[in-house]
């Protein structure tokens, strides 16, 4: 168990609730679902959510920590916001998925072989490292993220794939080096590791 | 409008549905002088368009006929229908109010015979089915309507309609010279009843109402059950006029929803299991309804109305708020998508049609009222201290069902004859 | 006015009358058969010339009873509004020519249909004299509230502030009933976030303040009797002595018990201190006064759940089987009790529907989900009160799985049970002569029929009906609140404003000599000649409104002021001495015979239709509204309700010659539709009777049929006469033609 | 000086040999007529999409677009920022309304930037570039340049979620919204009338992580294109149009469909019914060349 989910478990005992509040990406609207279930219906991938979002709500209010956080179903979130604009009671749950993936991330409870929490670490890594994104990086780290050799049959069964982009003009090999980013990278990384720190020391003093 | 006799010891009621019938009736009856002002053509509103009410599945006509005979009965009451409150001033006890009538093109002399809607062509969406059916252009509102007085609808006049139907008249009853006229009444107090609207089902998007013939409404679903209505009392659907069967009930259509109505209008819930007893009515056996729920409320004793509803094998119950709705395009079946959320069962279920529980929406927008007085968020009016002698009765004080409204408009009638009371000095 | 009589016979030739029919042959008919002394045509007789041309005739020529022979009694009743006379109606546009086809053929049919309407509204004109008031009319400003929780003591103060007094009877030491022992009350204002301060206090300040209002405390009623205007009330304090007082009417307010949940042991209670019902928890916030609430034994509460629905909503037996409906919003409230003062507090509501309706109830819903109080849809098994923490198992419907919560306090959400004193049902009357209080009544009537109201069902004293939920079967008693309907505070106190309205109404209509619903204002009454009386009690027992007392000699004794004017009593009373001046046994009986009944050779059957007026007649009414045509044989006779038919009608008309009968009514039993109660049960009881005078004058059953007709049965009416014509073709004419 | 002047944010994909590149081509023709001045939020960066959450949390990342409204204030005061990638607008327009609406997130945001010695006041209007095109200019007012009408096209207009949830564009619905049809009209082609995946998912971000599932929803999307017998999808988002063109292939060998859907952005269409060329609408950088435009554009 990661330190900081060994601290969060202590700190909360069996209040999840509170710990989702405290921790959690809007997580203070938790409990305003009714369990009306429109966000599962209206879900993209819907079928493929372990826990659709208003049962994950029902399973935070009924403290079961490990299998919320454990699960794979916020990552299936692809931010279409169909569920936000169909609930009837307001709740963000894009963000609120996000908000727990992101902290089940952080404990280490997240599942280290969702794709998509890998996807989306590299993608933070990626635009943060210069600011703006390198798409050629991200591709091939994408292709790699399982792996040499799985990449290697990755990036062979996209080779078609890489080269139209190419072709097109609209993928560029030399920005494997270099490539685009902002001038101000020190700003922005002061900027992030500020706003980092801000978000640390607030979910510390949060009174329920 | 000149003979209008009215002090400020007389009560104002603003609507002529039941709950300002009511109103209007118990103050009356008691001895008080009435004027009851109603903007349609006759008396009855809302109520008048159901086919039952729940629980005890009884007639709205039933309960209508006694009413109006009440009026009919009653000299203290004074009906002005086509009738509208256009400006309020002054305070409890003593208000000034402007009425505005709009032209009825028909007087006294009506004997409601008939033979002016039979020399009209034009017809129009008729008003009494929510527009599913048509009617002339010179009509009886409804069979029991009161006044039981024909109308000219304003769009034929000036058309040679218009014309036919004087023509054919042989009591001088119809005068195409009717001008909207004002008038201006002195009253000591005012029951507010201009009770409620149902929820613009086209704005419930993800429902498709707009786009599938075969969503439609719990008020238009009323109205196909009534003998009197536009499929005279079968169950048909609109796409392809076939029967009906497999029905769905959509609950919280437009209520309880932020993007919507976000209060509850009390009445949907009872309103839908009333209706899968039509179905049941129909078709027995043969025939199902689903209803999909966030929560039932079937307040207070007539809980055992939902007992009884959920013992009937032919009725099923998914909690879930309906995601969304697309058309089968073959059968033009509408197909609701969502996730039973009593164990996460995600459904792809196909009915014949879709009903939806359309909320309560207070006739009247927050703005525009012609007086001051507290409205909530919703648009429902307060009880409150400032409104002075103005006291809302039924559906423009809550989201009520019939019997709650008459007991609300039952309770105006006292607030406003304590208004009265203390005018003329008799309270004691 | 004139004592002798004069009838004027008004013959209307609109509406295609003129064309369809001999008007002039129909005017000598009223003067040559019916003995109008007056008979006039007019063009279009609703008309300003029209009008004008009877009430010269009233004015100058001293008619003093009025035949209207035209449209339905249901059409232009403003027009033909003549003070001071009686009017009857001759029913010849939608009775006749719009049921009727235009063709030679039917034409003959058509006009002997017309000539007999005309003879029976002249006749029945003969028969109905002007009402007016009876003498013994009482006028009492004072109203009796039974009842000293929030419900009566609103009805009181709104009494008042009508200008009329009141007087509180409470049988506890206090006013203030359950809402003095609660903490808040749910919000009865926007924005429905927060708990409120009950208003107990001021309501308790301002019937000190009144000079209007007196209150009886630690008081009960040990005997009520009179009427509307004259009710007489005993009130005995706990230490026996009584005061007698006069009320003009009475509002009962006696409120409910909270459900015993010593019947719920599965739930812990009694088992545990920790385990209480919301009212238990309310006195426990009271205690605490806006400090942590605390256990029996001291300890802070840290965690609580409600449990919805206790003995609620269940078939079990010794549950309650149907909703309390304030519940829910009532557990939100005192969730809010542990959130406002301590957020930390785990505070879980088990609910399987959450009902907190209307736009209050949604926000007050909300407002609690934000002050953090959870929800689960989920149905409690059990409270094990075993360990330390009390344990409720329960299923998460949601979730789909057996789990449970352990928490320092559970709190049941029992409901309401109605105080409504005795079910007269089984509760007998003490025989005349030998009054007994019982202590169990809430008003100890000395009514005939019983010492308390009628119950509706699940033992309140609802009112039946939905347009009308003021409709008592005690004239001049009203039931507000729980005792009426389980309610909220909120429902509590509007519903108590209405019943004020509806007692000072009734105080007024009793001065006036008025009736009160469904026959508002009706000034008839029903008058008894008693040397005719066999004392056979059916008119006491038949009574839908209890209105009939008995004397010492056991004769029936009329309580005008409690009478609804439905007429059961004269249609129950075998010997036919009881009337009304304007609707009598020949009110009647007198039209059905003086029809004309063509001899057995002329092959032209004569049906008798006797119609509810509030059902079935407007529904052939609007039948012809829609042209639908019916037979020209049927001779309609609108009654005030089936339970006013006499079966002398039936037997007179069968005698007469008529070759059958048909009654239409409304919808009888659990449901039932009848406005006066029993009236169309009570008519099907008796006409099961009518096949013994069938027999008696060897005819067939067939010709006499009873039916339930709806309001909105505008096909079916015209059929069941249709039927009968059938019938009739079918089994032949009656042989009582002469 | 041009007509109207913007703070443009380009985001991304739109950089030179980015996935959306020709997509810039074409709005730079497009504006070009319209005589819109377009001036680049100096130093931009990324929004982080709404992907960036495994490694992000709330405040960094808000503060990543705060960062490019504050040097949009100090660089293009008074002018409207405009966003031509739904990620983009989506972003910035969410970060501005939720700081604007929590006074506490505001604070914290500017502490933050303060790092970098910026501020943020989020005071501008930020807005997705159909939403100037029709509430700036109007269909009229965009039908007036057009020199060759696409007669004979059938387009289906295919929105997606995030130009069109939670906010949405010139206050459509976010059920049926028709916008892009309406813009297909005013440049002479037909719109598929209730084209039903109009705003379904593409899978966004989880084309990427999730090729299978993203995929099965791409090809419903084409599918029902098909369906409404088009011949050619409309978008006004960088992630939509790559999900839904590059992907064909592998949809046809998975599946065994026949697709080749070109599927273009709406600038394009523009560009081409304005007179400009192949290259000028970047229609050169179609993976599956939209044949019908580049005929019309070629004439």
């Amino acid at each position: 168990m990661s330190n900081l989910n060994q601290t969060m478990v202590e700190k909360y005992r069996n209040d999840f609730l509170n710990e989702v509040r405290a921790n959690v990406e809007e997580g203070d609207w938790v409990n305003m679902c009714m369990q009306c279930g429109v966000c599962a219906g209206s879900c993209p991938l819907g079928p493929y959510w372990e826990h659709p979002p208003q049962e994950i709500f029902m399973m935070i209010r009924a403290g079961k920590r490990e299998e919320v956080l454990t699960s794979t179903s916020m990552w299936m979130c692809t931010s279409c916001y169909n569920c936000i604009a169909r609930c009837p009671r307001e709740l963000p749950i894009t963000h609120i998925m996000h908000g727990l993936a992101h902290y089940a991330d952080r404990l280490g409870l997240a599942p280290k072989e969702q794709p998509t929490r890998k996807f989306a670490n590299k993608f933070w890594d990626n635009l943060t490292k210069k600011g703006r994104v390198n798409e050629l990086k991200l591709g091939l780290a994408l292709y790699f993220m399982n792996g040499f050799m799985e990449g290697i049959k990755v990036a062979m069964a996209n080779q078609k794939l890489g080269l139209n982009m190419i072709k097109t003009k609209r993928m560029n090999p030399m920005e494997i080096i270099g490539g685009h980013g902002v001038k101000d990278t020190s700003g922005l990384h002061a900027i992030l590791k500020k706003a980092r720190e801000i978000e640390l020391a607030k979910a510390e003093e949060f009174k329920g | 409008m000149a003979d209008i006799i009215a002090t400020n010891e007389t009560i104002l009621v603003v609507g002529g549905g039941i709950s300002g019938m009511t109103a209007a009736l118990e103050a009356a009856e008691y001895g008080k002088q009435v004027i009851l002002v109603e903007k349609e053509a006759g008396v009855g509103g809302r109520v008048s368009k159901l086919y039952k009410y729940f629980p005890k599945l009884c007639h709205p006509t039933c309960g209508q006929e006694i009413n109006q005979r009440r009026i009919k009965m009653n000299p203290n009451v004074r009906l002005m229908t086509m009738t509208e409150v256009t400006e309020v001033s002054g305070e409890e006890g003593n208000y000034s109010v402007t009425l505005k009538t709009s032209p009825r093109y028909v007087n006294n002399n009506c004997t409601a015979c008939g033979d002016c809607a039979n020399a009209v062509e034009a017809e129009f969406d008729d008003e009494m089915n929510y527009g599913l059916g048509k009617r002339k252009g010179a009509y009886l509102p409804s069979r029991m309507s009161f006044p039981q007085q024909y109308v000219l609808d304003p769009r034929i006049i000036g058309t040679p309609d218009a014309n036919a139907a004087k023509e054919a008249c042989k009591y001088d009853a119809i005068d195409l010279d009717m001008q909207e006229e004002s008038t201006s009444i002195t009253v000591g107090a005012i029951v507010w009843a201009t009770g409620w609207q149902p929820y613009d089902a086209n704005k419930i998007q993800p429902y498709g109402y707009d786009r599938f013939d075969n969503v439609i409404t719990s008020v238009e679903f009323e109205r196909l059950m009534d003998p009197h209505g536009p499929t005279g009392g079968k169950l048909l659907r609109p796409s392809d006029g076939k029967e009906a069967k497999n029905i769905a009930f959509i609950q919280c259509a437009g209520s309880r929803d932020r993007n919507h109505l976000k209060h509850c209008s009390r009445i949907c819930c009872m309103a839908s299991l009333k209706q899968t007893t039509y179905v049941r009515e129909r078709y027995g056996d043969d025939g199902k309804s689903t209803i999909y729920y966030i929560d039932i409320r079937a307040i207070d004793r007539i809980d055992n109305f939902f007992q009884n509803v959920k013992a009937d094998e032919t009725v099923t119950f998914i909690k879930s708020k309906v995601a969304n709705i697309v058309e089968n395009k073959e059968n033009k079946n509408p197909v609701l998508r969502g996730v039973n959320t009593e164990g996460y069962d995600r459904y792809e279920n196909e009915h014949d049609l879709v009903v939806l529980a359309v909320g309560m929406q207070p006739s009247v927008p927050a703005g525009d009222f012609p007086m001051n007085v507290v409205v909530n968020e919703h648009g429902f009016i307060e009880e409150d201290e400032s409104n002075g002698g103005i006291f809302a009765a039924g559906c423009s004080a809550d989201a009520l069902d019939v019997n709650r409204a008459v007991q609300s408009a039952t309770a105006s009638a006292l607030r406003a004859i304590q208004v009265v009371n203390r005018v003329a000095g008799t309270e004691g | 006015m004139a004592d002798e009589m004069k009838i004027g016979a008004y013959i209307c030739k609109g509406c295609g009358i003129g064309e369809r029919l001999d008007t002039a042959q129909m005017a000598q008919i009223a003067t040559r058969d019916a003995k109008a002394a007056i008979a006039k045509e007019h063009e279009f007789l609703c008309n300003a010339d029209g009008i004008k041309m009877i009430q010269d005739d009233i004015d100058n020529e001293g008619v003093n009873r009025v035949a209207i022979i035209g449209c339905s009694r249901r059409a232009k009743v403003e027009a033909f509004n003549f003070k001071d006379v009686a009017i009857t109606r001759g029913n010849i546009r939608e009775g006749v020519i719009w049921v009727r086809p235009d063709t030679d053929e039917a034409r003959e049919t058509t006009q002997d249909m017309a000539d007999d309407y005309v003879r029976m509204a002249v006749i029945e004109a003969k028969f109905c004299k002007p009402p007016t008031p009876n003498e013994e009319t009482a006028y009492n400003r004072h109203v009796l509230v039974v009842g000293g929780g929030v419900t009566g003591m609103t009805a009181a103060v709104e009494i008042a502030k009508a200008g009329y007094s009141a007087t509180i009877v409470e049988k506890t030491g206090a006013l203030g009933g359950a809402a003095a022992k609660s903490w808040k009350r749910i919000p009865q204002k926007s924005p429905y976030a927060d708990p409120e301060d009950t208003g107990v206090a001021d309501l308790i300040k301002f019937i000190e303040d009144s000079d209007k209002i007196t209150v009886h405390l630690n008081s009960t009623l040990t005997k009520t009797s009179g009427a509307p205007g004259r009710f007489s009330a005993d009130i005995t304090a706990e230490s026996g002595s009584t005061t007698t007082e006069n009320f003009g009417a009475i509002v009962q307010a006696s409120g409910y018990t909270e459900y015993d949940a010593n019947q719920l042991p599965e739930l812990g209670y009694g088992k545990s201190d920790n385990v209480v019902t919301q009212a238990e928890l309310d006195a426990m916030a009271l205690a605490a006064d806006g400090g942590p609430i605390k256990t029996k034994d001291g300890k802070e509460v840290k965690s609580v759940a409600f449990v919805q629905c206790a003995g609620q909503r269940s078939d079990k037996e010794g549950h309650l089987n149907y909703c309390s409906g304030h519940c829910c919003s009532t557990s939100v409230k005192q969730a809010m009790y542990f959130k406002d003062q301590n957020p930390a507090i785990d505070t879980n509501v088990i609910y399987t529907d959450l009902r907190m309706p209307g736009a209050g109830g949604e926000d007050f819903y909300r407002s609690g989900q934000r002050k953090g109080v959870t929800f689960t849809k989920g149905c409690v098994t059990e409270v094990a009160t075993g360990g330390s923490e009390l344990e409720v198992k329960f299923k998460d419907l949601i979730l789909n799985e057996d789990t449970s919560e352990k928490v320092d306090l559970v709190v049941l959400a029992t409901g309401q049970v109605a105080n409504s004193g005795l079910n007269i049902d089984e509760v007998g009357q003490d025989e005349p002569g030998e009054w007994k209080t019982n202590p169990e009544s809430v008003l100890n009537l000395s009514y005939r029929q019983g010492k308390d109201i009628p119950q509706l069902t699940m033992g309140f004293n609802d009112s039946h009906f939905i347009c009308f939920p003021y409709e008592t079967r005690r004239t001049g008693i009203y039931t507000a609140g729980p005792v009426r309907r389980p309610m909220d505070m909120q429902q509590a106190m509007e519903d108590a404003v209405g019943a004020a309205m509806k007692a000072i109404q009734a105080v007024e209509n009793a001065g006036k000599g008025r009736a009160a619903h469904p026959r508002a204002g009706d000034l008839s009454y029903p008058q008894f000649r008693r040397e005719g009386c066999t004392q056979c009690k059916r008119c006491t027992v038949e009574c839908p409104f209890g209105a009939i007392d008995e004397d010492e000699q056991r004769f029936p004794q009329f309580n005008e002021a409690r009478c609804r004017r439905c007429g059961t009593c004269m249609g129950a009373c075998p010997v036919r001495v009881i009337s009304f001046e304007n609707y009598s046994v020949d009110s009647v009986g007198q039209q059905i015979k003086n029809i004309d009944i063509p001899d057995e050779f002329e092959e032209k059957p004569r049906i008798l239709a006797l119609a509810c007026e509030n059902d079935a007649y407007p529904a052939l009414d609007m039948a012809a509204m829609n042209r639908v045509e019916y037979s020209a044989f049927v001779r309609v006779v609108p009654v005030r309700c089936l339970g006013s038919v006499n079966l002398i009608w039936i037997t007179d008309a069968l005698n007469s010659g008529y070759d059958g009968a048909v009654l239409m009514g409304c919808k009888k039993g659990e449901n039932y539709q009848c406005h006066f109660v029993k009236g169309s049960e009570m008519a099907s009881v008796r006409m099961s009777k009518v096949d013994d005078t069938l027999q008696s004058l060897s005819l067939e059953p067939e010709r006499v049929t009873t039916h339930e007709v709806a309001i909105t049965d505008i096909e079916r009416a015209p059929e069941i006469i249709n039927e009968m014509a059938e019938t009739i073709e079918k089994i032949g004419l009656s042989p009582f033609k002469f | 000086m041009a007509t109207k002047e913007y703070s443009f944010y380009p985001g991304c994909s739109s950089q030179k040999g980015a996935s959306g590149s020709n997509y810039q081509v074409s709005v730079d023709t497009m504006c070009d007529v319209l005589d819109i001045k377009l001036n680049d939020i100096p130093d931009w960066n990324c929004c982080s999409a709404s992907i960036g959450y495994a490694g992000g949390g709330e405040l960094p990342r808000l503060a990543l677009s705060a960062r490019n409204l504050a040097l949009s204030e100090q660089a293009n005061p008074d002018q409207d920022v405009v966003a031509t990638c739904a990620a983009c607008w989506l972003a910035t327009r969410e970060t501005k309304e939720r700081l604007l609406d929590d006074d506490s997130l505001m604070n914290e945001t500017n502490e933050a930037l303060a790092a970098a010695g910026l501020k943020v006041e989020a005071k501008q209007d930020v807005r997705h570039m159909v939403e100037v095109l029709i509430e700036d200019f109007g269909y009229d007012g965009l039908a007036q340049h057009v020199k060759k009408p696409l007669e004979g096209i059938k387009i289906a207009g295919y929105v997606g979620c995030q130009t069109n949830r939670p906010f949405g564009i010139a206050g459509e619905s976010f059920e049926n919204p028709k916008y892009l049809d309406k813009l297909v009209e005013t440049m002479g082609a037909e719109p598929v009338e209730n084209y039903d995946k109009k705003v379904s998912c593409c899978g966004g971000a989880l084309a990427f992580s999730e090729p299978e599932k993203s995929q099965a929803l791409i090809k419903d999307i084409i599918e029902s294109a098909y369906d409404g017998g088009a011949e050619m999808i409309v978008t006004p988002c960088p992630v939509c149009q790559m999900n839904v063109e590059v992907y064909q292939d592998q949809i046809n060998a998975k599946y065994k469909t026949k697709f080749e859907m070109p599927v273009v952005y709406y600038s394009q269409l523009m560009s081409v019914a304005y007179g400009k060329g192949v290259q000028e609408s970047g229609l050169n950088g179609q993976v599956i060349r939209a044949k019908k435009l580049e005929d019309i554009a070629g004439k």
